[in-house]
């Protein structure tokens, strides 16, 4: 006998369609518009960015929606220095959780116009819009984050949404 | 409430299997041209061979070459092939129970139309021109009437 | 009166980048086999399975459950699959103790495995799927900033997290069926390429292929097995959201509520004190000192300072992960459960040359999700 | 002994073929308020959450940690989840419950059937070295076991015809339901077939729904209902995985279940079984050993309705509300999984 077959290539190939539900439909619509909105819980009251189908305290839906700023603070990031398939940008560079000015939760993002060796947690940044006729219902409608050169948040003013 | 938003999304990807030395063996043996299959030890034959006996979950170790036609023992005619089909004209799956085999293998029948299919025709291996080891090696079984 | 649950088989895969040795089903057949002739018993003497992996899209196997029923011995009987995320295998063995602690079964097996090289972790963990925001990260990219919030919250030093890799790294050199084999140093984790930074590569887990199996029966047959069994303690399951305003994703609720549910059953007050090894999950190196605070075992914002002082590397304080842990091996939807048998190893004395000495009482631990899914279980030498 | 435990409470979200509006927080949230509320309770009370669904009808991994999302996990909830039917994330449910230290469980199952192409998806149950290759598509699955029961004289086309026909008749009371109404056995006779002998008419549709019932022990329960459902038994068995092995006109596994559970002890008003495939339900009927008094899928069945992956975990709601409205007294329910039906659970409920 020759030698063994020891090893077999199998495909998937499955074609699915996506829908986003209704409260993340009007986040990605309001990207589309250069905007960020927010659903705010009923009970709580915190703005959640994207509005959500349930809020995990109230267990209700954050129905009431309302515009968030594209500017806020960097709350944690790691640098990225490894290359791997699909990647937009070529490492390294720097991935980060930004709380909006008017939400209560982060928002995760890549952030640019920066030497990566300088980001600091607390940083302002501001959203980087691409071109207005680039703008989609999707994240990517921002190409980064940057920093606005704003005074850095105090730890204290932060330190909740780690 | 403005048009629902949709995207098509492909899953796709290519696993890169190991095969173990049962089901290897098997697929070494398409490539060579060869059906083997496990004799359990209560005496049956597995074709195509599994790797545990399910009656009694012992593994299989005792392989026999069995013949390249059989008979269908169940089948199903597909008149509209789909896509990820390895047969684009119309078609049958069946359950084949080869010559010296106790147990029955998928596959397909490529047959001239329904009503040349019947439960208990024989069919026979339509071998691949060039074969790799893989279940494809046999791209289908024929009625053996008609060779 | 909850009936006594005993662990008398444990059985492992050699774990490796890929076992090419073995199909699908060998894999898990190893595991199984191993875990049966420990407990003296075979496929025919269980009267059911509970089966965990992670996603099915790492072996592209629809509910694989089906497909092992030969393998494992289940024709004709009960399987049950769980899936709860990287906490799966430890939910695997919970659910397992549950039907033998409400005298559901007498007698089950429990197996959780990963062939990761079937496929590739980083396409099966996060595929490219349209309105969500692109693959910038990769698969540390997530944990790496809380890395990062945890080092600034505690003030630890950098070295933290390459003193936990190389230790771990060195207690997998005592474990035979460890993945990773590799005289790790100081210098060779701190020479080895940063991914995200604060994580480098050696500070991650590697990706494997293996399977975890163990035997459970009730307190009648554990009693008469020849061999000194592990006994169940505790057993508890948290959830909570991913994300939601005001979570402390460092130091989860649910981590800490979680742990006091399994601490109260099993009778411990002091956790530092009592348990005297514990398996948790550390995917990468710095999850040891915030595993530490969330578990009970040192004080918030302290975790850190016992991996520097050493107090828990083998033969210290609480030696933690003496099989080397998730930092050697890491078949994702079998870890959990590989936490789970180490501990039960430890407190049988089975546990060979990263035998913690005397361990009586140890603790086995997963997470999974954005550290969102936990389950854990207290062992004994002796039932409850 | 453990003390019994009973379906207290269910919703469901009406099966549609599709929902194009709602992602799985969205599916979850409302129907397991709903369940929850009818009874006077929230999340906070429930002891035990678990859910059941597979990632492959949505095509991606962790598809379930998204449902999660719709339920209140603060504080954090003790949960857990099966890549199973609904049916058994019930079972696992019920047996943390059998623990006693709790006496409530919340159990939900979603199922969107409408993203992939279910045909193709269901190929990936099978053995992928030797039959995922071909791609046996979930109709010419199901046709090859019922050209098997026609050839074994189990059954005839017609038989099939019928079977829709009454069970779409049965749907048209079901306000759950997706395909209802009178049909004709001589039309769907003579549609043409996918996958010969199976027609359209003799699958299932394909729905989006989200279902929840509520567990309850003991005293507990009789404080929350009138008239609890009580899981009096329950059970499931798995066969051989390969086709080629099974005999496809019995369900072995579901007749053991049955034994089990004593289906026959007592007599029965209704069975909820889980047959997607007309021809299934002879089999199944076969392996209860149901008699002819007995009314099958008062609700239509899967034939009527197929959210997969809940599609089982509505047996049980179907059954328990007919028991909750005093319309029967006992009830058996079975689920299936897998390939023709290779995994079968059988429960048995009774109101008294």
């Amino acid at each position: 006998m020759s030698d063994m077959i020891t090893r077999i290539k199998t495909p998937v190939r499955l074609e699915y369609g996506v829908y986003p539900g209704s409260h993340y439909t009007t986040y990605l619509n309001a990207l589309a518009q250069g905007r960020f909105v927010g659903g705010r819980c009923p009970e709580s009251k915190k703005v959640y960015v994207p509005p959500r189908g349930a809020s995990p305290t109230s267990g209700q839906p954050t129905d009431e929606i309302v515009d968030v700023q594209d500017s806020g603070v960097l709350t944690t990031f790691c640098v990225i220095r490894l290359a791997f398939p699909g990647q937009k940008m070529k490492p390294p560079y720097c991935f980060g959780a930004i709380v909006l000015d008017g939400a209560d939760l982060p928002i995760y993002h890549l952030i640019g116009n920066i030497p990566y060796e300088e980001v600091r947690m607390g940083m302002r940044v501001k959203a980087q819009w691409k071109p207005r006729d680039q703008w989609g219902p999707t994240l990517e409608s921002v190409d980064f984050f940057a920093p606005t050169g704003e005074p850095d948040a105090p730890f204290e003013s932060y330190s909740e949404h780690l | 409430m403005s048009e629902p938003l949709s995207a098509p999304y492909l899953l796709q990807f290519t696993y890169n299997r190991t095969t173990g030395p049962v089901i290897g063996r098997f697929l070494t043996g398409l490539r060579d041209g060869r059906i083997e299959g496990v004799r359990t030890k209560s005496g049956k034959v597995l074709v195509p061979p599994v790797e545990y006996d399910p009656e009694t979950s012992e593994a299989t170790t005792d392989f026999v070459e069995v013949g390249q036609a059989g008979v269908v023992t169940t089948w199903t005619w597909v008149p509209a092939p789909r896509e990820l089909h390895v047969l684009k004209t119309p078609f049958a799956f069946a359950l084949i129970k080869l010559d010296g085999a106790d147990t029955a293998m998928v596959h397909v029948v490529d047959a001239p139309s329904e009503s040349a299919m019947r439960t208990g025709m024989r069919v026979k291996v339509r071998w691949a021109q060039e074969r790799v080891g893989y279940i494809t090696d046999i791209v289908c079984f024929e009625p053996e009437a008609s060779s | 009166m909850a009936e006594n649950c005993a662990i008398i088989g444990i059985g492992q895969t050699k774990y490796a980048a890929i076992r090419k040795d073995v199909s699908l089903p060998g894999l898990l057949r190893e595991a199984a086999l191993r875990a049966l002739e420990d407990a003296g018993m075979t496929f025919a003497d269980m009267d059911a399975i509970i089966l965990g992996t992670a996603p099915d899209m790492f072996e592209g196997v629809m509910m694989p459950e089906l497909f092992f029923a030969d393998a494992l011995g289940a024709v004709g009987k009960p399987i049950l699959r769980v899936h709860t995320a990287g906490s799966v295998g430890g939910t695997t063995g919970i659910v397992a103790a549950s039907t033998i602690q409400t005298r559901t079964y007498d007698k089950v097996l429990c197996i959780a495995f990963e062939k990761q090289s079937e496929s590739d972790a980083m396409w099966a963990l996060s595929p490219a799927i349209p309105f969500q925001p692109q693959l910038v990260a990769g698969a540390g990219g997530y944990f790496a900033p809380l890395i990062r919030s945890y080092i600034r919250r505690s003030g630890a030093p950098e070295d933290v997290g390459m003193m936990v890799a190389v230790k771990d790294r060195q207690h997998a050199l005592k474990n035979p069926y460890a993945h990773l084999h590799v005289d790790e140093t100081m210098e060779t984790v701190r020479n080895s390429p940063m991914l995200w930074d604060p994580i480098r590569y050696s500070e991650t887990c590697p990706s494997s292929d293996g399977a975890c199996a163990m035997v459970l029966v009730n307190e009648k047959i554990g009693k008469a097995h020849p061999k000194k069994p592990a006994w169940v303690r505790g057993t508890a399951m948290r959830t909570e959201a991913t994300f939601f305003s005001g979570r402390d994703q460092i130091n989860p609720l649910a981590g800490r509520e979680c742990a006091k549910d399994v601490y109260s059953q099993a009778g411990i007050t002091d956790p530092a004190k009592q348990i005297d090894t514990a398996e948790i999950y550390v995917p990468f190196s710095w999850f040891e000192p915030m595993w530490l605070e969330n578990l009970g075992f040192a004080e918030v914002g302290t975790g850190w300072k016992w991996t520097l002082e050493g107090k828990t590397k083998l033969g210290a304080e609480l030696p933690i992960n003496a099989s080397g842990g998730v930092m050697s091996t890491n078949p994702i939807g079998a870890s959990g459960l590989i936490r789970f048998a180490e501990a039960a190893l430890q407190v049988r004395g089975q546990a060979g040359e990263h035998q913690v000495d005397g361990a009586k009482l140890a603790l086995g631990h997963a997470y999974g999700g954005g550290s969102q899914f936990f389950s854990m279980w207290v062992v004994g030498d002796s039932p409850v | 002994m453990s003390q019994p435990i009973a379906i207290v409470s269910v919703a469901q979200l009406p099966s549609i073929r599709r929902d194009r509006t709602r992602d799985e927080a969205e599916m979850v949230q409302p129907i397991v308020t709903e369940a929850m509320q009818k009874i006077g309770l929230k999340q906070a009370d429930i002891g035990f959450t678990c859910s059941g669904s597979s990632d492959y009808l949505v095509g991606r991994p962790f598809s379930f940690v998204a449902a999660v999302d719709g339920l209140v996990t603060w504080p954090p909830i003790r949960e857990s989840h099966v890549e199973m039917d609904g049916a058994w994330a019930l079972f696992e449910a019920l047996i943390r419950l059998r623990h006693g230290d709790i006496d409530t469980a919340l159990v939900f199952a979603f199922g969107k059937s409408s993203l992939g192409p279910i045909p193709d998806v269901m190929n990936v149950q099978n053995d992928p070295y030797y039959v995922q290759p071909l791609n046996l598509d979930s109709f010419s699955q199901a046709a090859l076991q019922a050209r098997a029961m026609i050839d074994a004289g189990k059954a005839t086309e017609r038989d099939f015809a019928e079977i829709v026909v009454r069970n779409r008749r049965n749907a048209k009371s079901n306000p759950n339901a997706q395909v209802k109404g009178d049909f004709d056995v001589e039309a769907i006779l003579a549609e043409k077939t996918i996958s010969s002998p199976i027609r359209k008419s003799f699958s299932p549709p394909l729905s989006d729904s989200c279902v929840a019932v509520v567990l309850a022990s003991g005293d507990k329960a009789k404080k929350l209902v009138k008239r609890p459902a009580w899981i009096r038994g329950i059970d499931h068995r798995i066969e051989p995985y390969s086709l080629g092995v099974r005999d496809l006109t019995q369900s072995v596994s579901t007749r053991i279940a049955a034994e089990k559970v004593g289906v026959n002890a007592k007599k029965n008003d209704i069975a909820e079984i889980h047959t997607p495939f007309a021809h299934q339900e002879i089999l199944i009927k076969e392996a209860l050993g149901l008699d002819s008094s007995v009314v099958v899928n008062p609700s239509g069945g899967a034939l009527a309705a197929n959210p997969i992956m809940a599609t089982g975990l509505i047996r049980f709601i179907e059954a328990a509300t007919r028991i909750h409205a005093g319309e029967a007294n006992r009830a058996i329910v079975h689920a299936t999984s897998g390939v023709t039906m290779q995994q079968n659970l059988v429960a048995v409920l009774e109101g008294e």
